[in-house]
Protein backbone atom coordinates (compact mmCIF):
# COMPACT_ATOMS: atom_id res chain seq x y z
CA UNK A 1 0.00 0.00 0.00
CA UNK A 2 2.82 2.43 -0.17
CA UNK A 3 5.60 3.15 -2.72
CA UNK A 4 9.09 4.63 -1.16
CA UNK A 5 11.85 5.94 -3.66
CA UNK A 6 15.38 7.61 -2.13
CA UNK A 7 18.66 8.35 -3.46
CA UNK A 8 19.99 6.30 0.26
CA UNK A 9 20.79 2.58 0.21
CA UNK A 10 17.69 0.72 2.12
CA UNK A 11 17.88 -2.42 3.97
CA UNK A 12 15.62 -5.05 2.20
CA UNK A 13 14.70 -6.46 5.76
CA UNK A 14 13.48 -3.45 7.32
CA UNK A 15 11.35 -2.70 4.20
CA UNK A 16 9.79 -6.07 5.19
CA UNK A 17 9.12 -5.54 8.38
CA UNK A 18 7.33 -2.39 7.42
CA UNK A 19 4.84 -4.46 4.85
CA UNK A 20 4.12 -6.44 7.64
CA UNK A 21 3.51 -4.72 10.39
CA UNK A 22 0.92 -3.20 7.75
CA UNK A 23 -1.23 -6.33 7.36
CA UNK A 24 -0.84 -10.20 7.20
CA UNK A 25 -1.50 -12.89 4.79
CA UNK A 26 -0.97 -16.02 4.43
CA UNK A 27 2.10 -15.99 1.43
CA UNK A 28 4.22 -13.13 1.42
CA UNK A 29 6.48 -12.72 -1.92
CA UNK A 30 9.19 -10.88 -2.26
CA UNK A 31 11.56 -9.93 -4.78
CA UNK A 32 15.01 -8.00 -4.30
CA UNK A 33 17.18 -6.74 -7.37
CA UNK A 34 20.40 -6.51 -6.80
CA UNK A 35 23.29 -4.30 -9.36
CA UNK A 36 24.71 -6.90 -11.17
CA UNK A 37 28.59 -6.61 -11.40
CA UNK A 38 28.67 -7.14 -15.57
CA UNK A 39 26.15 -6.26 -18.22
CA UNK A 40 25.97 -7.02 -21.78
CA UNK A 41 28.61 -4.30 -22.18
CA UNK A 42 31.18 -5.90 -19.80
CA UNK A 43 31.92 -5.45 -16.16
CA UNK A 44 30.19 -2.89 -14.12
CA UNK A 45 31.46 -0.90 -11.43
CA UNK A 46 28.38 1.43 -10.83
CA UNK A 47 25.18 2.50 -11.83
CA UNK A 48 23.17 5.74 -12.18
CA UNK A 49 19.01 6.14 -11.87
CA UNK A 50 17.60 9.07 -13.26
CA UNK A 51 14.23 9.04 -12.66
CA UNK A 52 11.32 11.65 -12.91
CA UNK A 53 10.19 12.29 -9.01
CA UNK A 54 6.36 12.44 -8.91
CA UNK A 55 5.73 10.69 -11.85
CA UNK A 56 7.84 7.67 -10.36
CA UNK A 57 5.57 7.75 -7.40
CA UNK A 58 2.46 8.16 -9.27
CA UNK A 59 3.08 5.23 -11.82
CA UNK A 60 4.48 3.01 -8.85
CA UNK A 61 1.31 3.85 -7.00
CA UNK A 62 -1.03 2.85 -9.59
CA UNK A 63 0.74 -0.41 -10.09
CA UNK A 64 0.34 -1.59 -6.78
CA UNK A 65 -3.32 -0.59 -6.56
CA UNK A 66 -3.95 -2.42 -9.85
CA UNK A 67 -1.73 -5.72 -8.91
CA UNK A 68 -3.72 -5.91 -5.79
CA UNK A 69 -7.17 -5.03 -7.32
CA UNK A 70 -6.17 -7.72 -10.13
CA UNK A 71 -4.60 -10.72 -8.06
CA UNK A 72 -6.54 -9.53 -4.37
CA UNK A 73 -3.45 -8.80 -2.48
CA UNK A 74 -3.93 -7.87 0.93
CA UNK A 75 -1.14 -5.39 1.41
CA UNK A 76 2.15 -4.35 -0.78
CA UNK A 77 4.92 -2.38 -1.15
CA UNK A 78 7.46 -1.10 -3.43
CA UNK A 79 10.76 0.53 -2.41
CA UNK A 80 13.06 1.68 -5.57
CA UNK A 81 16.48 3.93 -5.35
CA UNK A 82 17.41 6.28 -7.78
CA UNK A 83 21.11 8.02 -8.40
CA UNK A 84 24.26 6.07 -8.10
CA UNK A 85 24.59 2.28 -7.00
CA UNK A 86 27.06 0.40 -6.17
CA UNK A 87 27.31 -3.09 -7.89
CA UNK A 88 25.41 -5.65 -5.38
CA UNK A 89 23.25 -2.64 -3.67
CA UNK A 90 19.90 -4.07 -3.82
CA UNK A 91 17.76 -1.54 -6.23
CA UNK A 92 14.56 -2.58 -5.99
CA UNK A 93 12.38 -4.33 -3.88
CA UNK A 94 8.94 -5.69 -3.86
CA UNK A 95 6.56 -7.46 -1.69
CA UNK A 96 3.73 -8.85 -1.16
CA UNK A 97 0.92 -10.54 1.06
CA UNK A 98 -2.18 -12.29 0.13
CA UNK A 99 -4.42 -15.19 1.44
CA UNK A 100 -2.96 -17.68 -0.86
CA UNK A 101 0.36 -18.33 -2.71
CA UNK A 102 -0.38 -18.19 -6.48
CA UNK A 103 -2.05 -14.80 -6.09
CA UNK A 104 1.29 -13.64 -4.27
CA UNK A 105 3.18 -14.89 -6.65
CA UNK A 106 1.06 -13.37 -9.62
CA UNK A 107 0.85 -10.08 -7.93
CA UNK A 108 4.71 -9.27 -7.54
CA UNK A 109 5.68 -10.58 -10.82
CA UNK A 110 3.38 -8.41 -12.37
CA UNK A 111 4.22 -5.03 -10.44
CA UNK A 112 8.08 -6.32 -11.35
CA UNK A 113 7.34 -7.09 -14.93
CA UNK A 114 5.28 -3.61 -15.39
CA UNK A 115 8.02 -1.65 -13.53
CA UNK A 116 10.53 -2.41 -16.00
CA UNK A 117 8.49 -0.84 -18.71
CA UNK A 118 6.77 1.32 -17.08
CA UNK A 119 8.25 3.54 -14.43
CA UNK A 120 10.40 6.45 -15.57
CA UNK A 121 13.72 5.60 -14.76
CA UNK A 122 16.72 5.49 -16.74
CA UNK A 123 20.46 3.45 -16.14
CA UNK A 124 23.41 4.27 -17.37
CA UNK A 125 26.39 2.19 -16.53
CA UNK A 126 29.71 2.71 -15.37
CA UNK A 127 32.22 -0.01 -16.61
CA UNK A 128 35.12 -0.45 -15.06
CA UNK A 129 37.12 -0.20 -18.24
CA UNK A 130 35.91 3.99 -17.75
CA UNK A 131 32.90 4.24 -20.46
CA UNK A 132 29.77 5.66 -19.62
CA UNK A 133 26.68 3.59 -21.29
CA UNK A 134 23.42 4.17 -21.14
CA UNK A 135 21.26 0.94 -20.95
CA UNK A 136 19.12 0.08 -23.41
CA UNK A 137 15.10 -1.14 -22.41
CA UNK A 138 14.78 -4.81 -23.82
CA UNK A 139 12.61 -6.05 -26.05
CA UNK A 140 12.26 -9.29 -23.59
CA UNK A 141 10.60 -6.43 -21.52
CA UNK A 142 8.53 -5.12 -23.45
CA UNK A 143 7.29 -8.15 -24.45
CA UNK A 144 6.89 -9.77 -20.59
CA UNK A 145 4.87 -6.67 -19.85
CA UNK A 146 2.78 -7.31 -23.09
CA UNK A 147 2.00 -10.46 -21.81
CA UNK A 148 -0.11 -9.37 -18.91
CA UNK A 149 -2.40 -7.86 -20.66
CA UNK A 150 -2.87 -10.42 -23.70
CA UNK A 151 -3.78 -13.32 -21.42
CA UNK A 152 -5.08 -13.56 -17.89
CA UNK A 153 -2.53 -14.93 -15.71
CA UNK A 154 -5.85 -14.92 -13.01
CA UNK B 1 2.76 28.70 -20.13
CA UNK B 2 3.66 24.72 -20.39
CA UNK B 3 6.41 23.24 -18.51
CA UNK B 4 8.74 20.65 -20.67
CA UNK B 5 11.03 18.13 -19.36
CA UNK B 6 13.56 15.94 -20.95
CA UNK B 7 15.35 12.46 -19.50
CA UNK B 8 17.98 11.14 -20.27
CA UNK B 9 19.66 10.20 -23.54
CA UNK B 10 17.42 13.27 -24.70
CA UNK B 11 17.90 15.74 -21.39
CA UNK B 12 21.99 14.93 -22.59
CA UNK B 13 21.74 15.63 -25.99
CA UNK B 14 19.68 18.73 -25.26
CA UNK B 15 21.86 20.17 -22.74
CA UNK B 16 18.64 21.02 -20.77
CA UNK B 17 16.40 20.02 -18.36
CA UNK B 18 13.28 22.41 -18.94
CA UNK B 19 12.29 24.96 -19.91
CA UNK B 20 8.71 26.87 -20.16
CA UNK B 21 7.27 27.72 -23.23
CA UNK B 22 4.45 29.95 -24.04
CA UNK B 23 0.83 28.28 -24.56
CA UNK B 24 -0.41 29.82 -27.68
CA UNK B 25 -3.43 28.38 -30.25
CA UNK B 26 -0.68 27.19 -32.31
CA UNK B 27 0.30 24.54 -30.03
CA UNK B 28 -2.38 22.49 -29.96
CA UNK B 29 -1.33 19.02 -29.25
CA UNK B 30 1.75 17.15 -27.99
CA UNK B 31 2.75 16.83 -31.84
CA UNK B 32 2.55 20.73 -32.27
CA UNK B 33 4.64 21.07 -29.13
CA UNK B 34 7.49 18.86 -30.75
CA UNK B 35 7.20 19.73 -33.98
CA UNK B 36 7.71 23.68 -32.46
CA UNK B 37 10.38 22.44 -30.20
CA UNK B 38 12.74 20.95 -33.20
CA UNK B 39 12.19 24.12 -35.59
CA UNK B 40 13.37 26.32 -32.69
CA UNK B 41 16.46 24.40 -31.57
CA UNK B 42 17.38 23.39 -34.82
CA UNK B 43 19.13 20.23 -36.06
CA UNK B 44 20.51 18.74 -32.71
CA UNK B 45 16.68 19.08 -31.56
CA UNK B 46 14.82 17.88 -33.85
CA UNK B 47 17.46 14.78 -33.97
CA UNK B 48 16.70 14.08 -30.54
CA UNK B 49 13.19 14.42 -30.46
CA UNK B 50 12.27 12.42 -33.51
CA UNK B 51 14.60 9.91 -32.58
CA UNK B 52 12.60 6.62 -32.97
CA UNK B 53 10.87 5.15 -29.40
CA UNK B 54 10.62 8.58 -27.99
CA UNK B 55 8.08 8.73 -24.99
CA UNK B 56 5.57 11.50 -24.36
CA UNK B 57 4.24 12.51 -21.22
CA UNK B 58 1.32 14.44 -20.79
CA UNK B 59 1.44 15.80 -16.40
CA UNK B 60 3.24 12.89 -15.65
CA UNK B 61 1.01 9.97 -18.17
CA UNK B 62 2.21 8.55 -20.98
CA UNK B 63 0.11 9.51 -23.93
CA UNK B 64 -0.31 9.54 -27.88
CA UNK B 65 1.50 12.64 -29.47
CA UNK B 66 -2.53 13.80 -30.04
CA UNK B 67 -3.14 14.59 -26.65
CA UNK B 68 -4.53 18.38 -26.46
CA UNK B 69 -2.48 20.39 -24.19
CA UNK B 70 -3.70 23.10 -21.87
CA UNK B 71 -2.16 26.13 -20.51
CA UNK B 72 -0.34 25.10 -17.22
CA UNK B 73 0.13 21.42 -18.56
CA UNK B 74 4.13 19.60 -18.03
CA UNK B 75 5.10 17.91 -21.23
CA UNK B 76 8.33 15.60 -21.29
CA UNK B 77 10.22 13.47 -23.67
CA UNK B 78 12.10 11.04 -22.80
CA UNK B 79 13.63 7.40 -24.49
CA UNK B 80 12.22 3.94 -23.72
CA UNK B 81 12.04 3.18 -19.43
CA UNK B 82 14.47 1.15 -17.79
CA UNK B 83 13.20 0.42 -14.22
CA UNK B 84 13.81 -2.47 -11.65
CA UNK C 1 21.64 -25.23 -1.40
CA UNK C 2 20.64 -26.22 1.78
CA UNK C 3 17.72 -27.49 4.12
CA UNK C 4 16.62 -26.77 7.36
CA UNK C 5 13.91 -28.81 9.20
CA UNK C 6 13.06 -27.60 12.79
CA UNK C 7 10.70 -27.63 15.35
CA UNK C 8 11.09 -24.64 16.71
CA UNK C 9 10.45 -20.75 15.27
CA UNK C 10 12.36 -19.45 12.53
CA UNK C 11 13.01 -15.52 12.02
CA UNK C 12 12.58 -15.21 7.94
CA UNK C 13 15.46 -12.38 7.90
CA UNK C 14 17.75 -14.54 9.58
CA UNK C 15 17.23 -17.42 6.89
CA UNK C 16 17.46 -14.91 3.92
CA UNK C 17 20.80 -14.06 5.22
CA UNK C 18 22.30 -17.59 5.85
CA UNK C 19 21.59 -17.83 1.82
CA UNK C 20 22.83 -14.27 0.86
CA UNK C 21 25.80 -14.88 2.49
CA UNK C 22 26.07 -18.34 0.71
CA UNK C 23 25.96 -16.96 -3.08
CA UNK C 24 24.88 -13.67 -4.78
CA UNK C 25 22.85 -13.09 -7.67
CA UNK C 26 20.88 -10.30 -9.27
CA UNK C 27 17.74 -11.71 -8.04
CA UNK C 28 16.05 -12.71 -5.03
CA UNK C 29 12.51 -14.34 -4.87
CA UNK C 30 11.69 -15.35 -1.74
CA UNK C 31 8.21 -16.75 -0.21
CA UNK C 32 6.85 -16.68 3.74
CA UNK C 33 3.73 -18.94 4.45
CA UNK C 34 2.07 -18.48 7.74
CA UNK C 35 -0.31 -19.93 9.53
CA UNK C 36 -3.49 -18.77 8.66
CA UNK C 37 -6.01 -17.87 11.58
CA UNK C 38 -9.30 -19.56 9.32
CA UNK C 39 -9.31 -22.14 6.86
CA UNK C 40 -12.25 -24.26 5.34
CA UNK C 41 -12.92 -25.34 8.52
CA UNK C 42 -13.34 -22.06 10.77
CA UNK C 43 -11.18 -20.27 13.24
CA UNK C 44 -7.79 -21.89 13.60
CA UNK C 45 -5.72 -21.69 16.72
CA UNK C 46 -2.90 -23.68 16.10
CA UNK C 47 -1.64 -26.51 13.72
CA UNK C 48 0.24 -29.48 14.38
CA UNK C 49 2.29 -30.26 11.80
CA UNK C 50 3.97 -34.43 11.25
CA UNK C 51 7.22 -35.02 9.35
CA UNK C 52 8.70 -37.72 8.22
CA UNK C 53 12.58 -37.46 9.59
CA UNK C 54 15.25 -38.25 6.82
CA UNK C 55 12.96 -38.41 3.79
CA UNK C 56 11.33 -35.13 4.56
CA UNK C 57 15.26 -33.48 4.20
CA UNK C 58 15.62 -35.60 1.00
CA UNK C 59 13.01 -34.67 -1.12
CA UNK C 60 13.28 -31.42 -0.19
CA UNK C 61 17.46 -31.47 -1.48
CA UNK C 62 16.31 -32.91 -4.36
CA UNK C 63 13.84 -30.44 -4.74
CA UNK C 64 15.97 -27.80 -4.85
CA UNK C 65 18.67 -29.58 -7.24
CA UNK C 66 16.05 -29.85 -9.76
CA UNK C 67 14.86 -26.41 -9.13
CA UNK C 68 18.38 -25.27 -9.62
CA UNK C 69 19.20 -27.34 -12.19
CA UNK C 70 15.92 -26.70 -14.88
CA UNK C 71 15.86 -22.69 -14.02
CA UNK C 72 19.83 -22.07 -13.24
CA UNK C 73 19.28 -20.63 -10.09
CA UNK C 74 22.65 -19.52 -8.17
CA UNK C 75 21.49 -20.14 -5.05
CA UNK C 76 18.43 -21.85 -2.86
CA UNK C 77 17.28 -22.32 0.48
CA UNK C 78 13.73 -24.13 2.09
CA UNK C 79 13.14 -23.76 5.80
CA UNK C 80 9.95 -25.62 6.91
CA UNK C 81 9.17 -25.93 10.33
CA UNK C 82 7.16 -29.08 12.22
CA UNK C 83 5.64 -29.28 15.87
CA UNK C 84 2.92 -26.99 16.52
CA UNK C 85 2.49 -23.78 15.51
CA UNK C 86 0.52 -20.86 16.85
CA UNK C 87 -1.36 -18.97 14.08
CA UNK C 88 0.22 -16.14 12.35
CA UNK C 89 3.75 -17.78 12.65
CA UNK C 90 5.91 -18.53 9.43
CA UNK C 91 5.58 -22.66 8.82
CA UNK C 92 7.68 -22.11 5.63
CA UNK C 93 10.53 -19.85 3.75
CA UNK C 94 11.57 -20.41 0.60
CA UNK C 95 14.36 -18.43 -0.98
CA UNK C 96 16.04 -18.50 -4.88
CA UNK C 97 18.74 -16.07 -6.52
CA UNK C 98 19.04 -16.25 -10.35
CA UNK C 99 21.05 -14.27 -12.50
CA UNK C 100 17.29 -13.02 -14.54
CA UNK C 101 14.17 -12.41 -12.31
CA UNK C 102 11.96 -14.67 -14.11
CA UNK C 103 13.77 -17.99 -13.36
CA UNK C 104 13.95 -16.61 -9.83
CA UNK C 105 10.43 -16.03 -9.42
CA UNK C 106 9.55 -19.50 -11.51
CA UNK C 107 12.06 -21.33 -9.13
CA UNK C 108 10.65 -20.10 -6.48
CA UNK C 109 7.01 -21.18 -7.56
CA UNK C 110 8.50 -24.53 -8.62
CA UNK C 111 9.77 -25.11 -5.29
CA UNK C 112 6.61 -24.20 -3.22
CA UNK C 113 4.05 -25.69 -5.78
CA UNK C 114 6.08 -29.89 -5.38
CA UNK C 115 6.70 -29.01 -1.94
CA UNK C 116 2.96 -28.79 -1.50
CA UNK C 117 2.29 -31.99 -2.42
CA UNK C 118 5.86 -34.11 -2.16
CA UNK C 119 7.47 -32.91 0.38
CA UNK C 120 6.33 -35.39 3.78
CA UNK C 121 4.40 -33.01 5.67
CA UNK C 122 0.64 -33.55 7.25
CA UNK C 123 -0.87 -31.00 9.08
CA UNK C 124 -3.61 -31.23 11.98
CA UNK C 125 -5.55 -28.34 13.07
CA UNK C 126 -6.78 -26.92 16.30
CA UNK C 127 -9.81 -25.24 16.04
CA UNK C 128 -10.59 -22.64 18.36
CA UNK C 129 -14.03 -24.25 18.69
CA UNK C 130 -12.22 -27.36 20.20
CA UNK C 131 -12.25 -29.84 16.91
CA UNK C 132 -8.92 -31.02 15.92
CA UNK C 133 -9.38 -31.98 12.03
CA UNK C 134 -6.72 -33.09 9.75
CA UNK C 135 -5.71 -31.31 6.66
CA UNK C 136 -7.10 -32.85 3.64
CA UNK C 137 -4.96 -32.26 0.22
CA UNK C 138 -6.08 -30.23 -2.29
CA UNK C 139 -7.14 -31.06 -5.83
CA UNK C 140 -6.17 -28.06 -6.98
CA UNK C 141 -2.60 -28.37 -5.20
CA UNK C 142 -1.90 -31.62 -7.01
CA UNK C 143 -3.20 -29.93 -10.05
CA UNK C 144 -0.80 -27.04 -10.38
CA UNK C 145 2.47 -29.53 -9.26
CA UNK C 146 1.74 -31.54 -12.00
CA UNK C 147 1.43 -28.33 -14.63
CA UNK C 148 5.08 -27.98 -13.74
CA UNK C 149 6.07 -31.91 -15.21
CA UNK C 150 3.57 -31.09 -18.35
CA UNK C 151 4.25 -27.44 -19.58
CA UNK C 152 7.54 -25.97 -20.24
CA UNK C 153 7.52 -23.05 -18.11
CA UNK C 154 11.23 -21.72 -19.31
CA UNK D 1 13.90 -57.83 8.83
CA UNK D 2 11.72 -54.99 7.68
CA UNK D 3 10.83 -51.65 8.86
CA UNK D 4 7.59 -50.74 8.80
CA UNK D 5 6.10 -47.29 9.61
CA UNK D 6 2.67 -45.62 9.83
CA UNK D 7 2.38 -41.85 9.41
CA UNK D 8 -1.06 -39.18 10.31
CA UNK D 9 -4.38 -40.74 9.99
CA UNK D 10 -3.02 -44.30 9.24
CA UNK D 11 -0.80 -43.83 12.40
CA UNK D 12 -3.71 -42.64 14.64
CA UNK D 13 -6.05 -45.27 12.69
CA UNK D 14 -3.85 -47.64 13.98
CA UNK D 15 -2.32 -46.64 16.82
CA UNK D 16 0.84 -47.36 15.96
CA UNK D 17 4.01 -45.60 14.51
CA UNK D 18 6.59 -48.15 13.50
CA UNK D 19 6.64 -51.95 13.57
CA UNK D 20 9.42 -54.83 12.51
CA UNK D 21 8.71 -57.51 10.36
CA UNK D 22 10.68 -60.88 9.28
CA UNK D 23 11.02 -60.48 5.07
CA UNK D 24 10.14 -63.96 4.20
CA UNK D 25 10.00 -64.87 0.59
CA UNK D 26 6.06 -64.30 0.32
CA UNK D 27 6.43 -60.87 1.09
CA UNK D 28 7.86 -60.49 -2.51
CA UNK D 29 6.17 -56.58 -2.66
CA UNK D 30 4.87 -53.75 -0.98
CA UNK D 31 1.72 -55.25 -1.38
CA UNK D 32 2.52 -58.52 -0.42
CA UNK D 33 3.40 -56.44 2.67
CA UNK D 34 0.38 -54.49 2.94
CA UNK D 35 -1.85 -57.85 2.30
CA UNK D 36 0.26 -59.22 4.86
CA UNK D 37 -0.46 -56.60 7.39
CA UNK D 38 -3.89 -56.09 6.60
CA UNK D 39 -4.99 -59.73 7.10
CA UNK D 40 -2.82 -59.99 9.93
CA UNK D 41 -4.10 -56.91 11.92
CA UNK D 42 -7.90 -57.25 10.83
CA UNK D 43 -10.48 -55.40 9.78
CA UNK D 44 -9.31 -51.81 11.27
CA UNK D 45 -5.82 -52.60 9.48
CA UNK D 46 -7.76 -53.16 5.61
CA UNK D 47 -9.56 -50.65 6.26
CA UNK D 48 -7.09 -48.12 7.05
CA UNK D 49 -4.30 -49.20 4.76
CA UNK D 50 -6.83 -49.67 1.73
CA UNK D 51 -8.19 -46.10 1.84
CA UNK D 52 -7.76 -44.76 -1.35
CA UNK D 53 -4.71 -42.24 -1.87
CA UNK D 54 -2.83 -43.82 0.25
CA UNK D 55 1.27 -43.46 -0.40
CA UNK D 56 3.76 -45.68 -0.18
CA UNK D 57 7.60 -44.87 0.30
CA UNK D 58 10.09 -47.65 -0.18
CA UNK D 59 13.41 -46.36 1.98
CA UNK D 60 12.11 -43.23 1.77
CA UNK D 61 11.04 -42.85 -1.75
CA UNK D 62 7.15 -42.80 -3.09
CA UNK D 63 6.96 -45.86 -4.89
CA UNK D 64 4.18 -48.13 -6.62
CA UNK D 65 2.74 -51.40 -4.88
CA UNK D 66 4.69 -53.53 -7.05
CA UNK D 67 7.97 -52.59 -6.25
CA UNK D 68 10.65 -55.38 -4.98
CA UNK D 69 11.30 -55.84 -1.50
CA UNK D 70 14.59 -56.46 0.21
CA UNK D 71 15.89 -57.35 3.77
CA UNK D 72 16.64 -54.05 5.87
CA UNK D 73 13.92 -51.91 3.65
CA UNK D 74 11.62 -49.37 5.39
CA UNK D 75 8.54 -49.07 4.66
CA UNK D 76 5.81 -46.28 5.24
CA UNK D 77 2.12 -45.55 4.60
CA UNK D 78 0.47 -42.33 4.80
CA UNK D 79 -1.96 -40.09 3.07
CA UNK D 80 -1.68 -37.40 0.78
CA UNK D 81 1.01 -35.05 1.82
CA UNK D 82 -0.05 -31.51 3.02
CA UNK D 83 3.24 -29.19 3.28
CA UNK D 84 3.93 -25.58 2.82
Amino acid sequence: MSVLIQGAPFIVEQQQAILLAETSGAGLVTFTGYLRDFSEQGAVEALELEHYPGMTERVLEELGDTSANRFGLRGWRIVHRYGRIAAQDPIVWVGVLADHRNEAFAGCQFIMDTLKTKAPFWKREFMSDGRVVWVQSKAEDTEREKSWQECAYE
Amino acid sequence: MLTVRFFSLIREALDCEQLEVAHHSELRTVDDLKRSLANTGGEQWREALYQPNVVHALNQRVVNTDHVLQNGDEVAFFPPMTGG
